[in-house]
């Protein structure tokens, strides 16, 4: 029963980590805790909705795969947009600022949708082929969610090779490190920013048109992710890639042995690890005080 | 400096406040609607607005209620208490409605029915669902259209109790007031009738999880003959889909609650053989007019399917109509006594409302998920209809669970 | 002249810091500000390079261009280098990686463009740990890496804000004999310090600052001839 | 004149007068509007002094207006303690959470302190939310007790009045007290505080616990108001629309959070009718004034002002 839940926990880390990943980059880079993060997931839910029904990939699992992999793109264009139209107007203002114009844009984003797709429940059929278990072990693991995990791991790697062996990886790590430094070596810090911001975004949009077929979409995707992805990227260390994947893995399996242990805690706890690991940030180093 | 700015802007405020105050003209009846517009019940809210729109044009078009013309008037309570109480004060002092219907959530619901008592205005509700607005917060102007929350789990119960192969049940409900009273009141009415059953666990998911693998699996371990999940909409359809991949429906059978909209949302991904319980399926409904009305419903939407929300709001109008008809004034002592003495012949049959707790003697659905080809959607077959009076709490036990509310205190 | 600063006022948002500084920089030469903490070098070396501070009245001119609107990156990429007092190295990222952000924005032509191999040859420790974090390294390595990472950029003007501060003496002679070296090839340079080592062993023209002003310019000699100066402007050396 | 009207001694009872006269004199409906906007004048204003003056924005002030709800509304329900005492209940409660929460959070700083704030909410409104037994669980605590204790809605607004303008004063002579600049010291610039020889963190502490104190007197308002008090009050959705109040009001500005409320409610009431655009009209409104009058109504309303009547003496 525990290795059951524990492998649950992994799967829904998973998807816990595509969501986060983009956040926490973004954070990194530039500082902005951006809210609208969980609006550009449920555009990629909605908008893998709409070409899987514009196009039924029926048995064809390469289409289905096309199909979530432009939605993911779609989701990026437009997170690129939203930073040259309107975050690249606010680097310099303070904090506050930055994190209420994403609240603003999650406000817009939330009304568009409801005006384009309708406040209705939406499901979309799982492709044929994914749709079953698999069998091992004398536990059934469900195709999907395998198939997301292994897509989440893929990313992960991919991740951390774009990061360590690209120079627009290096110039996102020194951002991270020093933003200001970066211009101060001649580098336009925006193309910086538009790139992570995209790639933050297609994050987000893939991890919402990968969860199309899994469940239910409507308007209120954003909020239901957002703060779930809060909480796994400042368990992870806000701006901490291998710390986000830890968070995420942590997070998905607490919450899935919560759930035997601690049935009525389990909203609670998530939150207390998150203050536990904050207060406990303040009181090993310093690094809060940055 | 900022002193002039403070006055003029709360002057400003006042006028602009003050401004929508306009003056009453005798002619039409106001009808306040706090619809839950955003949030969770946007849905359900959205389809009970377009049969409540339905029905009030209809109205209109036959000249309105005693040759008054009736006018809506909606304000969104973001499924939010207090927006709710805010948008009902505001309603019910400066639009000076006369009646008012349309929450969803239970807690909103409360909160307006609360500022509705002290105004003394006809308060209906057909989708929240709530016993708690009608038996321990009752008061003698609110009129519930359906089989409360209450009737509808002891429903359940009932249902449960009829099949011979259910002795081991999982739950699943979510982690709020519906789901644990739901959960709480048909294990209690499970137990009476069936004491062989057992219900060997209780899983809280919590409300706005979207992620239902860990359930199924901690579910499915228990090895259950069935699983009630006391869920709605976008959880109901995660929970349905993210159990299909884990072999659920090889392995148990489910028990939910299955109104119209979840079956259209999950149409090809609904298994067959889940046993659903609901309010007011159009297809199962035996009463009159609801050919009519369906085919009413779909071409002034498109052609959707008119779902239990829609029904209700358009059965539940109905019945105040003939109400206010009988009664010959849209005063609420005189419309509520109307309500409890007449029988209404509606699409849910003869229904009538009882007077201690407002409360429709309402059916509550229940039946088998299949596929039938008049409709392109799963819809419940061999349906039972559970009438009102089985599952009801007497008028005693009414007064009782008043008394034990007050001293709870 | 490779930089002119005419009447520039400058500040943060807690208030102005400078308050009208002219100051000029010959081609191919050392040219020292001195002055005690707060006098005002730091930030006349960020308004140059419009790191983190907001210019109010006046112009900076580098090279007959007026950069005084331009951002950052646009700068550095004209050919000014900024070494930063607090070093400011990216931490996470290996000495490699610090070396591999700056590109050389202007191919300067022959001998003077800077390469890894060069940075290396003129502070060869950094050679050694080249897959080492920067954030681990002492005091003494990241300011070289700091003023290496710099020249990759291909500077024809280096500002050094108090690149001896804090460094050990073996250190700061290390970094005095590349600043020297530096000089030699042609780059011209702003140093500013609190103490006199540079001054007496690099600057061709001294501006001491206080409070936000200039208030004393001139040769090392007419500095020497001023005693008063060095009394009020600058803290005694330590070593 | 400008200078009478931004002295305290003559404003607070110029606005005693006039809104008390308000309150009394306009029909119940637009005082239960005034009333409303003032409860979230005070809610705001608390915020603005922890981030326009403290500079820590908290993204969990809705705990405290929660908790002096709850306070209140539990020891009326469940303990049938009288009126006075409910109050001093709604109070401890909201100081019991703020010296905790208060504690933990000012050792962090910016971003990690916002986060921490959140996490404390969270926490707040999740007890709350599953603790049926004794909250109520999220269908609350309905009627409570009657509606504004049974008064009028005109006798009621006043109250609310009276409370608010004392609260406003409160802070108001919190921020003019050696209090006061102490945090602004903190707020400004930490190190150099520190420099000054100020305890930092005994400072933002005091400046937390003070906003928590007034979030909670606005939250046992709202509770006594509706009669009411549920989860929501607690919710993270306060606690962001009262952050949108004080930034769209304008930081740096004792008016700001006031203003940003009566602006907000506003905006609301206005736009309340077109059921669903709502939110896409606010999050426009936000965009602009980030964008282009990041200093928020109250900025406009300054430079419209020295437009008008040429450069302000400071």
């Amino acid at each position: 029963m525990i290795v059951v839940q524990i492998v649950n926990g992994l799967m829904e880390g998973a998807m816990l980590f595509l969501i986060a990943s983009g956040l926490t980059l973004i954070f990194g880079v530039s500082r902005i805790v951006n809210f609208a993060h969980g609006s550009l997931y449920m555009l990629g839910a909605f908008i893998a909705h709409s070409l899987i029904q514009q196009f039924p990939p029926a048995a064809s699992l390469p289409l289905f795969f096309a199909e979530i992999l432009v939605a993911a793109l779609l989701v990026a264009l437009i997170g690129g947009l939203i930073e040259i139209v309107i975050l690249r107007r606010i680097y310099a203002a303070d904090e506050l600022h930055q994190l209420i114009i994403t609240i603003g844009v999650v406000l817009i984003v939330r009304d568009l949708v409801r005006l384009i797709w309708g406040v209705n429940d939406l499901s979309t059929p799982m492709p044929e082929a994914l749709s079953g278990a698999l069998r091992a072990f004398g536990m059934f693991f469900p195709a999907y969610q395998v198939t997301v995990m292994a897509i989440g791991i893929g990313v992960f790697l991919g991740l951390v090779a774009l990061l360590r062996f690209t120079r627009f990886g290096i110039l996102t790590r020194a951002a991270t490190d020093d933003r200001g430094m970066v211009a101060l070596l001649g580098i336009n810090q925006k193309q910086i920013f538009t790139g992570v911001v995209t790639l933050g975004s297609f994050l987000a949009g893939l991890a919402g048109a990968l969860f199309t077929p899994y469940g239910n979409i409507n308007h209120l995707l954003d909020t239901t992710i957002i703060v779930g992805a809060f909480i796994v990227v400042v368990i992870g260390g806000m701006g901490n890639l291998y710390g986000t994947v830890a968070a995420a893995v942590a997070v998905g399996v607490i919450k899935a042995l919560g759930l035997l242990y601690v049935p009525r805690l389990s909203m609670v706890l998530i939150f207390l690890i998150m203050a536990a690991v904050l207060v406990a940030r303040s009181m090993g180093r310093k690094a809060a005080n940055e | 400096m900022h002193a002039r700015i403070l006055t003029g802007l709360l002057m400003g405020a006042a006028l602009a406040l003050s401004g929508t105050a306009h003056a009453q003209s005798a002619a039409p009846v106001k009808l306040g609607v706090v619809a839950d517009i955003s949030g969770v019940c946007g849905p359900l809210t959205k389809s009970g607005l377009n049969g409540l729109k339905l029905a009030v044009d209809e109205t209109n078009a036959a000249g309105g209620w005693l040759g008054r013309k009736i006018d809506t008037i909606t304000r969104d309570s973001k499924t939010q208490p207090p927006e709710g109480a805010k948008v009902t004060q505001e309603l019910l002092s400066v639009e000076k409605v006369d009646m008012i219907t349309g929450p969803c959530s239970s807690a909103v619901l409360l909160s307006v029915s609360a500022t509705a008592k002290e105004y003394g205005k006809l308060l209906w509700s057909t989708i929240g669902s709530t016993q708690r607005a009608s038996i321990e917060l009752g008061h003698p102007s609110f009129f519930q259209a359906q089989a409360n929350a209450l009737m509808e789990a002891y429903a359940a119960a009932e249902y449960a109790a009829k099949q011979p192969g259910w002795k081991k049940i999982v739950t699943i409900g979510l982690d709020y007031e519906w789901g644990h009273m739901t959960v709480e009141k048909f294990t209690e009415r499970l137990k009476q009738r069936r004491p062989d059953v057992q219900v060997v666990k209780n899983l809280w998911p919590k409300l706005g999880e979207t992620n239902f693998s860990s359930f199924v699996t901690a579910a499915l371990a228990e090895k259950p003959d069935v699983v009630l999940s006391v869920t709605f909409g976008a959880a109901t359809v995660n929970l349905v889909k993210q159990a299909k991949s884990y072999g659920f429906f090889e392995q148990t059978k489910l028990f939910t609650f299955l109104p119209v909209d979840t079956a259209i949302a999950l149409s090809g991904d609904m298994p067959e053989g889940v046993h659903g319980f609901a309010r007011a399926p159009f297809y199962a409904l035996k009463g009159t007019g609801v050919k009519e009305f369906v085919e009413k419903y779909r071409k002034a939407n498109n052609g959707e399917w008119p779902d239990d929300w829609a029904v209700l709001a358009y059965d539940a109008f109905g019945q105040v109509s003939a109400a206010v008809k009988a009664a010959k004034s849209i005063d609420t002592p005189k419309v509520m006594e109307a309500l409890a003495a007449n029988t209404y012949k509606g699409m849910r049959g003869d229904i009538k409302m009882r007077k201690i707790d407002g409360n429709d003697i309402a059916p509550t659905y229940v039946g088998v998920i299949g596929r039938v080809k008049d409709y392109p959607f799963p819809v419940l077959t061999n349906v039972t209809i559970i009438e009102g009076a089985q599952v009801m709490p007497s008028e005693d036990e009414v007064t009782k669970m008043r008394a034990a509310a007050a001293a709870k205190k | 002249m490779m930089l002119v600063l005419e009447g520039l006022h400058a500040g943060y948002a807690q208030g102005a810091v400078l308050h009208g500084i002219d100051l000029q920089v010959p081609e191919g030469k050392v040219v020292c500000l001195i002055g005690r903490n707060g006098a005002g070098k730091t930030s006349t070396m960020r308004a140059v390079v419009h790191d983190l501070i907001q210019i109010g009245q006046g112009r900076v001119v580098f090279d007959g261009a007026d950069v005084t609107h331009l951002p950052a990156h646009a700068v550095i990429r004209l050919g000014i280098a900024y070494v930063p007092e607090d070093r400011r190295v990216f931490a996470n990222l290996t000495v490699a990686e610090n070396l591999a952000v700056p590109k050389p924005w202007r191919i300067a032509g022959g001998g003077a463009d800077w390469t890894i191999a060069r940075v290396v040859e003129l502070f060869p420790q950094l050679g050694q740990f080249m897959s080492r974090k920067a954030g681990v390294l002492s005091g003494g390595q990241q300011q070289m890496l700091t003023i290496a990472r710099s020249l990759l950029t291909n500077p024809r003007l280096l500002l050094l804000d108090e690149p001896n501060e804090g460094l050990a003496p073996v250190v700061a002679d290390e970094v005095i004999a590349a600043i020297n070296r530096l000089k030699a090839e042609g780059v011209s340079m702003v140093v500013s310090e609190q103490h006199l080592r540079l001054v007496n062993e690099c600057a061709d023209h001294i501006y001491a600052m206080d409070r936000g002003t200039i208030v004393f310019s001139g040769s090392p000699a007419d500095l020497a001839a001023n005693p008063d100066v060095v009394r009020k402007y600058i803290t005694l050396a330590q070593h | 004149m400008n200078r009478l009207l931004s002295d305290p001694r003559l404003l607070f009872p110029a606005a005693l007068v006039l809104g008390g006269a308000y309150m009394l004199l306009m029909d119940s409906g637009s005082v239960f509007a005034v009333t409303d906007i003032l409860i979230w004048v005070l809610f705001a204003a608390s915020l603005n002094l922890l981030i326009s003056f403290g500079g820590m924005v908290s993204f969990g002030h809705a705990a405290f207006f929660g908790l002096g709800a709850y306070g209140l509304a539990l020891a009326i329900f469940r303990f049938n303690l009288p009126l006075p005492l409910a109050v001093a209940a709604g109070l401890i409660t909201t100081l019991a959470g703020a010296t905790i929460y208060g504690a933990l959070c000012v050792r962090l700083t910016r971003i990690y302190f916002s986060m921490l704030t959140l996490a404390c909410a969270e926490i707040t409104f999740s007890t709350i939310f599953q603790w049926y037994d004794f909250t109520g669980g999220d269908t609350g605590l309905p009627r409570f007790v009657e509606p504004r204790l049974g008064l009028s809605a005109q006798h009621f607004g006043l109250v609310v009045l009276v409370v608010v303008l004392a609260g406003l004063l409160l802070l108001w002579r919190v921020i003019r007290s050696p209090l006061g600049l102490a945090i602004q010291a903190v707020g400004e610039n930490p190190a150099r505080a520190r420099a000054l020889g100020i305890n930092t963190r005994a400072v933002q502490f005091a400046a937390f616990v003070v906003a928590a104190m007034m979030a909670g007197v606005a939250g046992m308002l709202m509770a006594l108001f509706y009669g009411n008090v549920f989860p929501d009050y607690a919710s993270l959705t306060f606690s962001i629309d009262v952050l949108i109040m004080v930034v769209l009001g304008g930081l740096h500005s004792f008016s700001g959070g006031i203003v940003g409320a009566v602006v907000y409610k506003l905006i609301d009431h206005l736009v309340s009718k077109h059921l669903m655009l709502w939110q896409m009209a606010i999050g426009v409104v936000l965009l602009m004034v980030i964008i282009f009058a990041p200093d928020g109504v109250v900025g406009i309303a300054k430079r419209l002002k020295t437009k008008l009547f040429g450069e302000a003496r400071p």
